[in-house]
């Protein structure tokens, strides 16, 4: 077992368990820590298909800015405290087969699906998650959606003023 | 890495940020689960990005096959931020007039 | 030219009258619009050379419709019945008073534009589109001016028709992409070659369709109701003209298009027919409400013509054809009788009435006319027709004929009811100062009183003029 | 002279319109004038045709196309032959002396009333001239419903009476049963021979199979059943003594009942091609006879016995023609119209002397107060006993010899309602006539004799009544005396040809007549015995007259068997199928939409959640079917 | 590109507006005008005249099909604040935000008319899809229009967590973005689709069926389109519906062989679910405005036929679609918010207090339930037609006429209510414009309904 298998193994084991913990966790600010732990392991594995632009984002924007943003609010609502009023058993129960069933429908695609059969994603090798090269895509190739989702952003702004802004 | 491996990883990420909006009640915590569910979907767009190269770099050293992967990645966490920002917006809005950000209470609406 | 101005002067002017407020001048408008309507049916339709009778534009190029019209001799009769029956409508009701005249002749005018279009159309979306229209002013006429149970009443009506075009709207459909030249032209529908199987489905959304208009027992619920809750000027539309539209097209757009469908399935349509023929006459013994009797009297007249119309034969086909002419004028005699005792009586049971014969002798003596009418006592118009029906369906099969014939004595059972309970015995609560109809509902019984004994005696015009049309129609058979 | 047969019926139905528009502003005197004028006129233009006829032959006279489709054509076309020109005159004439005997008669009635019943007396006149002159089965049956209609317009014609009114539809109802029979034959005629012209059809007989002839042939006699009142239809004809008097006499002697009759004569080459058929219509005519008489035995109002009689009468005259003595039955047609229009009218006389009493129970001794009815009403009774050598011995009697060659029981069974015959007619007689006056003071005080526009058609009609028989003498009496028979020969000569002769010997023939009419003159005897000294207290009545009096209780059959149960399964119709059948299954297709709306609208919980559970069932599901090759399915079997 | 770019600017031109000028209906007046230079720029651009060239490196792919739907779309928008620029300006008192989000809408519909890769498809449908949460929760006093804001968010975003699992699934199977591409594997000589695409493509027809309200993922509709301000529900349920219809069209465009047999009897079963659940549960419903909402659903269920039988007449039929619907439910939106009360029995006897509205009603409400004369039936019978052209599926059309009748029961509910009932309805002022708005409308409608080729060949081609 490489280094690499081993440290795929482990940031996946622990992006799962981080995932089950955010959805057990009663506390929500315990939720919040948790996501960020799933970012942490999420960039770990970008780090190890080199993706190290992404790596960096997904830690700045989520890790940092989006989560961070969610942990105000969380804090501002006051809901640290276990609050949450729990579903109906047999509500949880349901959507949990349910997204159980979902996996397995998928899984057994994937299973299936011959073509995967034989691929591998290239560990540490490429250059293409340099920033250089996504730099350069992100402005020849995709200048448009780039420019484009500024408008989201406008949109979002104004939203948030809109939302936010008292009459 | 079989590129199994991440698909069965982001699937299973994907399913529990399912699961998590089925199962929980707190608007907060569901979205959160929405954002689960977008990263699982972005490191498998990262995986196949590499995978891609990887199939292709046999032929062409220089390749870029794979960068629209990344691309995209990109673009799915501007999206992000900007669902984030508003999404929050409404969540607080609500929380402003009903003092409860529980999903389970927005029944006014049915049938 | 003629058809395009047999649709629009009506159209035209019933847009105009939706203006007009006072109640006088609307009625006049109406009635001038009608009569000027009538003369042009009568001068295109006998004076003007055919090629007069036919107009063909560009409509729809893209879809392949074109708006075309033309008038065989079953379209000028029908049209001619059309043009004839609104004057004489709207003159038999002139005295009726309508919240709203403007609005209530604006749509029987646009309804008139309607089913003179169905009757000349020879592009089957064309046709689509005027059997909706001549449908929508209907509604509104029955919902607004009706009985008290008009809205629930009409609506089932409404969405039951609406069915039906529906799914004959499919059909065209089905049969425009089947067309040599993916035209809706008439001349192409007649050139399609379908599967049998194919042609079997296809002819059923079309005959449902048509069934329900006619209406064809079991299909026919929507009718008594539909009849009794309507206005009366608008009863006489629907049964003296719209249940037209259905034998129509069935003549035009369902036998020829369907030569092998029609004859398979003829068995089963004469079987229905005939037993509505039945069920509605043994219905109508039981009936206490003039309006309903007729409605149902209605109904098993016909289930002739529409088994008749099935039994594949000229002499059935002959009959069809007079009799669609025929029946239009008879019901709207009944209809208009009806509508002057319900207006003067207040009532329309016969548990209510008696002894009219002494109050109003003239309203008994064309009420029996119209009623000898309705059995089809010979040298009445209504004889030939049923003659020729019969006389068709007893050469498809004479078994079905026989029974079919069943309905002749029930049609007297419960016609001669009718009359004896209005007309005879001693007056009563209701008809104790009654008096005679006035003169304008005179005028126009004594009209179509004379159309019925002079078309029984010398029903040859009718005959002449609809023959091309049979002829057309059983080419192959 | 023939082309102006349409005068014949021309003249009626200028009356009837005159007198019907005119009713309101016509004197009754004028409406009468034109009434019977009209007839009048067309009785001397068929006395000319007669004539015409007799010298030139027969002939077709077209007038129009009534219907001319592809496969057939109708023309508007008379025929004018023997047979019909006969039936006119009997028509034209005796309704001549009906309609005279009316304007006497129908006096009380007010004016616009007056002219309402002369305009329908026309217009029957009408209808019976179109029914005798069509020269083919259409023409003939326009004539043949419109003697139904003018039945029923006269039966009712006292419309305030509802009674009447129901016999009058009865009359009406009962006819359109015995017409479909007629039209299904019309029908049937077309579509084997694409024609319904007399001529036509009766040179194309032979391309008929004999199930069609027989066919064809029952369903016309099923409209002379209708039409003339036989066995099982008959029951509206007593009923029909609803209307006035002078229109029974009108229905029973000159029109209607005897369409049946000319249409069968009028058939004859049919209906000897047809000997399954000739057998029915001897026997249902058999039967009606005795069934009627035995009826008319026990009647108390004066017109119903005459009904029954009627009835009966007719019976013979099918008896006649089922045998195939057509001419017998043509010359009883023509002697009972003379006879029994004379008992109606004698009838009628005497109704209106009494002031509308009809029970001869409560009548009695009227000799003396109306001479000329009373000498006139015995020749008539005489004349239908068939006492020779009045009219009707030599009708009957022709009628009964055909009916021993053909078959002597026919002969037995039909003198047995000779007897039943002489027994009620003279029963009615003597309670009329002779005897004391058993009716009120009041009434008593009033009879007179009736007028002398009443009292003339009377004489008329009992000289005709009693010389009638002598143009009919037959062969043993008289060598070539049957003068009706050459006249009418012609027309039944196809027939005639095909037919087998029976002949009798001239000294059974004698035994025959000399028997017969011993009998009935014993009986007529008995009878006036009998009656003469009637008391309207004595009543024993045995169970069976009670059968008798009440008819039989046919009405009462009919009504149990055919009216209620057809009335049930109306109401059922209407009631329960309609409604709650097909309309309810309409109405329910509406109630399961609403219903569906209020059950599936409960989907849209306002729970997020769940909105999302669903979703997410849903896309498993969709995942399910779309990789329906059920790998999925091992895949989970696996893990379970 | 005129139409995204100009939108896009026409935004933040309205942003600033609210800042220029305080009065309303000025702002409105602006929004109009600037709609009225985005439909210029819009035909300009179907024409070949460009404002500024841009290479979009095949990432947008300007097609008349797309370009013409901008100009259905922004005509009808123009129309919607033609009519209901009074009730906008009322909704709240930042008015010109709203106009900006909605040109920010328009903007993302420009991109959903021309995306030629999932990439644009997501851009385009989140730039679409942000605005419209918030216009649903503008009246923030109204707990309904909070709850409607989040639960339409929730959902929004969770859909798109589907689509981009299709999105990345797709890719994986195809390593691209493109539109039409299909990975094959070239072993078996047989095109045999790869499974993850075909996974990724459900996923995405998923989300598609989420976006344009079909069954089973229309749950958010009704309590959206209900809680949301008249307004914008009227918006929402016409202009970005079609987009959706009209990506949704564009994006399974070329991938129908891909998705083999499987693929019909899912989207005949989703339509039936559609038309099942629209109009069968639009039947109980006691207000209007969630009766149009369940309508929206059941006329979806009639623009999937156009996916259905995917041929140059659905392609048409859908434009016309598109346009009667948007132009009807505007029109009737303009007059249900005008209402003081939103029930069926609101409307009662409004034939008397306002014909002219009763009248408009009338054509609008005729012209959804497919009634011969309008727009609406030509509509109908294109997407029928395109069926009927593909041969078979003949019960589906019948199934679907079916419907049809039934969604007579409800529209006709109103025109009972307006005509046949008595009542005193109770309205916001009108005025003379509103009435000639409405009027020029439904002639407008009429029109199409008489000569549906103006639209299908003038603008076309």
């Amino acid at each position: 077992m490489s280094t690499t298998e081993i440290l795929f193994f482990f940031l996946s084991a622990l992006a799962i368990f981080s995932a089950i913990m955010v959805l057990v966790s009663k506390n929500p600010v315990h939720s919040v820590l948790w996501l960020i732990a799933v970012f942490f392991a999420i960039s770990g594995h970008y780090i190890l298909l080199n993706a190290q632009f992404l790596a960096i984002v997904n830690l700045i924007v989520y890790a940092g800015a989006i989560m961070v943003l969610f942990l105000f609010v969380i804090m501002l609502m006051n809901l640290n405290a276990e609050t949450e009023p729990q579903k109906h058993v047999w509500m949880k129960l349901a959507g949990a087969v349910s997204g159980g069933c979902f996996l397995m429908v998928l899984v057994s695609l994937v299973r299936q699906a011959t073509d995967m059969q034989h691929k591998t994603a290239l560990m540490k090798d490429g250059n293409i998650g340099l920033i250089k090269n996504l730099g350069k895509a992100l402005f020849s190739d995709y200048v448009v959606p780039f420019e484009i989702s500024s408008v989201l952003f406008l949109s979002a702004m104004v939203g948030a003023v809109v939302i936010g802004k008292k009459e | 890495m079989p590129i199994q491996y991440y698909i069965y990883l982001c699937l299973a990420l994907f399913s529990i940020g399912i699961i998590g909006v089925l199962t929980r009640r707190n608007a907060i915590i569901v979205f959160m689960c929405v954002e689960l569910m977008l990263n699982a979907v972005n490191l498998l767009l990262v995986a196949f990005s590499k995978m891609h190269y990887g199939l292709a770099i046999g032929a062409n050293p220089e390749t870029t096959v794979g960068i629209d992967g990344q691309l995209f990645v990109f673009f799915i966490m501007v999206v992000a931020a900007a669902e984030v920002s508003v999404g929050l917006a409404i969540i607080v809005m609500m929380y402003r007039n009903t003092h409860s950000v529980d999903i389970n209470f927005l029944n006014r609406l049915k049938n | 030219m003629i058809p395009v101005l047999l649709i629009l002067i009506p159209l035209i002017t019933g847009l105009v009258s939706f203006f007009l407020n006072h109640s006088n001048t609307a009625k006049s408008w109406a009635l001038l619009s009608s009569f000027i309507t009538l003369t042009v049916a009568i001068a295109g339709i006998f004076f003007y050379p055919s090629q007069q009778l036919a107009f063909d534009s560009a409509w729809l190029p893209d879809l392949g419709s074109r708006f075309s019209l033309s008038m065989d001799g079953m379209g000028k009769m029908l049209c001619l019945l059309t043009a004839v029956s609104f004057p004489l409508i709207f003159g038999a009701t002139y005295k009726n008073q309508y919240k709203n005249p403007g609005g209530f002749y604006g749509l029987m005018l646009l309804t008139q534009a309607g089913l003179i279009g169905v009757f000349v159309a020879t592009d089957a979306l064309l046709f689509y589109f005027f059997w909706e229209l001549a449908l929508v002013p209907v509604y509104f006429l029955c919902s607004l001016w009706g009985g008290e149970k008009r809205i629930a009443v009409t609506f089932k009506f409404f969405i039951y028709t609406f069915i039906g075009s529906l799914l004959m709207l499919v059909g065209i459909l089905y049969l425009y992409f089947h067309t040599p030249d993916h035209s809706f032209a008439l001349r192409s529908f007649y050139n399609i070659k379908l599967a049998a199987k194919q042609e079997g489905f296809i002819f059923w959304l079309f005959f449902i369709a048509f069934a329900i208009k006619m209406p064809v027992f079991p299909f026919h619920t929507w009718q008594p109701d539909a009849y009794e809750q309507s206005p009366t000027s608008t009863t006489m539309v629907l049964s003296g003209i719209m249940v037209k539209m259905g034998i129509f097209a069935v003549v035009r757009w369902l036998l020829p298009v369907f030569p092998n469908a029609s004859v398979q399935f003829a068995n089963i349509i004469i079987i229905l027919s005939v037993t509505g023929m039945l069920y509605a006459s043994l219905i109508a013994i039981r009936q206490d409400d003039i309006k309903r009797l007729i409605a149902y009297s209605s109904i098993a007249h016909i289930g002739l013509m529409c088994a008749a119309m099935f039994s594949h034969n000229k002499t059935g086909m002959e009959g069809v054809m007079i009799q669609m002419f025929n029946h239009g004028i008879n019901v709207i005699g009944l209809w208009i009788i009806a509508d002057v005792i319900e207006q003067q009586l207040g009532t329309r049971k016969f548990s209510e009435l008696g002894g009219l014969a002494q109050k109003a002798p003239v309203l008994a003596i064309l009420l029996v006319i119209m009623a000898l009418a309705n059995i089809a006592l010979p040298l009445t118009n209504a004889f030939i027709g049923e003659f020729l029906m019969f006389n068709g369906l007893f050469q498809y099969n004479m078994w079905m004929a026989a029974v079919a014939g069943i309905s002749v004595i029930l049609a007297a059972v419960y016609t001669l009811n009718m009359v004896q309970k209005i007309l005879y015995g001693h007056t009563v609560a209701a008809t104790e100062n009654a008096v005679d109809i006035s003169s304008n509902v005179q005028w126009v019984l004594v009209v179509l009183a004379i159309m019925v004994i002079a078309l029984g005696v010398y029903p040859q015009p009718l005959i002449n003029l609809t023959k091309d049309t049979v002829n057309a129609i059983m080419v192959n058979r | 002279m023939s082309k102006l047969v349409y005068l014949v019926p021309l003249f009626p139905l200028l009356g009837f319109l005159i007198n019907g528009l005119g009713r309101k502003s016509m004197s009754r005197s004028l409406i009468g004038i034109v009434g019977s004028g009209a007839i009048l006129a067309s009785f001397v233009v068929s006395l000319l045709i007669f004539f015409d006829v007799k010298n030139n032959g027969a002939s077709v006279i077209a007038l129009f196309d009534f219907i001319n489709v592809e496969s057939f054509q109708i023309p508007f076309a008379f025929q004018v032959d023997q047979l019909s020109s006969l039936f006119l005159l009997i028509i034209t004439g005796i309704g001549f002396l009906i309609h005279l005997y009316s304007t006497a008669y129908m006096h009380e009635e007010e004016p616009q009333h007056f002219g309402r019943y002369f305009a329908y007396l026309n217009l029957f006149v009408f209808s019976m001239l179109l029914l005798v002159l069509g020269a083919n089965y259409v023409i003939m049956f326009i004539g043949w419903e419109g003697v139904g209609l003018c039945s029923y317009l006269l039966i009712g014609f006292w419309f305030k009476n509802n009674t009447y009114n129901y016999a009058a539809r009865k009359a009406f109802v009962m006819n359109r049963i015995g017409d479909l029979g007629f039209l299904l034959a019309v029908f049937w005629l077309l579509f084997r021979l694409g024609t319904a012209s007399y001529g036509d059809v009766f040179a194309n007989v032979s391309k008929l199979s004999s199930f069609d002839v027989t066919a064809i042939t029952t369903l016309l006699f099923v409209g002379a059943m209708g039409k003339s009142a036989q066995i099982p239809l008959y029951t509206w004809l007593p009923d029909a003594m609803a209307g006035p008097t002078p229109v029974s006499a009108l229905i029973h002697a000159a029109t209607m009942v005897t369409a049946g009759i000319y249409m069968i004569a009028r058939s004859n080459i049919l209906y000897t091609m047809a000997p399954a058929t000739q057998t029915l219509v001897a026997v249902v005519g058999l039967a009606t006879a005795i069934f009627a008489a035995t009826i008319a035995l026990k009647q108390n109002d004066i017109k119903k016995v005459l009904a029954y009689s009627t009835v009966s009468q007719l019976g013979y005259m099918f008896l006649g023609l089922g045998v195939g003595a057509y001419t017998g039955a043509v010359f009883h047609v023509m002697t009972h119209a003379f006879f029994k229009a004379l008992l109606f009218l004698g009838a009628g006389s005497v109704i209106h002397a009494m002031h509308h009493e009809q029970d001869i129970r409560k009548m009695g001794g009227l000799k003396k107060y109306m001479p000329i009815t009373h000498i006139t009403f015995l020749l008539a009774c005489l004349a239908i006993a068939g006492i020779p050598p009045f009219s009707g011995f030599f009708s009957k009697d022709e009628i009964l010899t055909a009916a021993f060659a053909k078959n002597p029981i026919y002969y037995f069974v039909g003198v047995g309602g000779a007897l039943m015959t002489a027994f009620y007619m003279f029963r009615l007689y003597t309670l009329t006539f002779l005897g004391d006056f058993r009716g009120t003071q009041d009434q008593g005080n009033h009879i007179h004799e009736s007028p002398s526009a009443m009292t003339i058609p009377l004489i008329i009609l009992a000289a005709l009544s009693v010389v009638g028989g002598l143009i009919g003498i037959p062969e043993v009496l008289a060598s070539n005396a049957h003068s009706l028979e050459h006249f009418l020969a012609p027309i039944f000569a196809e027939s005639a040809k095909i037919a087998e002769h029976h002949h009798l010997e001239a000294s059974q023939e004698y035994l025959m007549m000399g028997s017969s009419t011993l009998a009935i003159i014993l009986i007529i005897l008995f009878t006036v015995n009998r009656y003469k000294k009637y008391r309207a207290t004595e009543q024993v009545d045995s169970s069976f007259s009670k059968l008798l009096e009440n008819k039989w209780y046919i009405d009462e059959l009919y009504d149990s068997l055919i009216v209620n149960p057809l009335n049930g399964l109306a109401g059922f119709f209407k009631n329960i199928v309609e409604k709650s059948g097909i309309d309810g299954m309409v109405n329910g297709v509406g109630r399961l939409v609403g219903y569906g709306s209020r059950q599936l609208r409960l989907l849209q919980s306002g729970q997020v959640g769940n909105y999302i559970l669903i979703m997410v069932l849903a896309i498993v599901v969709f995942f399910v079917i779309w990789f329906n090759d059920l790998s999925i399915m091992r895949f989970f079997s696996k893990i379970f | 590109m005129n139409a995204i770019i100009l939108s896009a600017l026409l935004g933040v031109v309205m942003m600033f507006s609210g800042i220029i000028t305080k009065n309303k209906s000025n702002i409105t007046k602006i929004a109009a005008v600037g709609l009225f230079l985005l439909l210029v720029a819009n035909v300009l651009n179907t024409y070949g005249g460009y404002v500024v060239h841009v290479d979009t490196h095949s990432l947008l792919n300007f097609e008349k099909f797309g370009l013409f739907f901008n100009s259905i779309a922004i005509t009808a928008t123009l129309i919607y604040v033609l009519l209901s620029g009074k009730e906008i300006e009322n909704v709240g008192v930042n008015t010109a935000e709203y106009y900006a989000l909605i040109f920010f809408v328009l903007c993302g519909v420009s991109i959903l008319s021309s995306f030629n890769g999932l990439l644009m498809l997501f851009l385009g449908i989140e730039i679409m899809s942000i605005p419209l949460y918030i216009l649903t929760g503008t009246d923030k006093r109204n707990l309904k229009s909070n709850e409607a804001s989040l639960k339409y968010f929730l959902m929004g975003a969770f859909s798109t967590g589907i689509m981009l699992m299709g999105i990345a699934l797709v890719y994986g199977a195809t390593g691209t973005f493109a539109l039409g591409t299909t990975s094959i594997s070239p072993s078996a000589g047989v095109v045999k689709t790869s499974f993850l695409e075909v996974a990724g493509l459900l996923l995405l027809f998923v989300s598609m069926c989420f976006k344009v309200s079909a069954a089973p993922f229309h749950f958010w509709t009704p309590d959206v389109y209900d809680g949301a301000p008249g307004v914008f529900t009227s918006f929402m349920a016409t202009i970005v519906k079609a987009a959706g219809f009209i990506a949704f069209i564009r994006l399974f465009d070329t991938h129908t062989d891909v998705l083999g047999p499987t693929w019909k009897i899912l989207l005949a079963f989703v339509i039936i679910a559609t038309l099942l659940i629209g109009n069968i549960t639009a039947v109980f419903q006691q207000s209007v405005k969630r009766m149009l909402a369940y309508s929206s659903i059941a006329q979806a269920g009639f623009m999937l036929f156009a996916l259905y039988s995917n041929n140059d007449f659905a392609k048409e039929g859908i434009l016309l679609y598109a346009t009667a619907y948007s132009f009807a439910t505007i029109g009737i939106f303009a007059i249900l918010i005008k209402m003081k009360d939103y029930t069926f029995d609101g409307f009662n006897g409004l034939a008397k207090s306002q014909p002219v509205l009763a009248f408009a009603n009338t054509v609008f409400l005729l012209s959804l339930a497919g009634i011969p004369l309008t727009a609406g039936f030509f509509a109908k019978y294109y997407m029928l037609a395109s069926v009927v052209k593909t041969g078979g599926s003949l019960w589906l059309v019948i199934v679907a006429v079916v419907f049809a009748a039934i969604s007579v029961y409800y529209y006709f509910r109103v025109i009972q209510a307006m005509y046949f009932k008595e009542g005193e309805p109770e309205t916001t002022t009108i005025t003379t414009g509103f009435k000639t708005g409405l009027v020029l409308l439904a002639a407008l409608i009429i029109l199409l309904g008489i000569f549906p080729s103006i639209v299908l060949n003038y603008f076309y081609f």
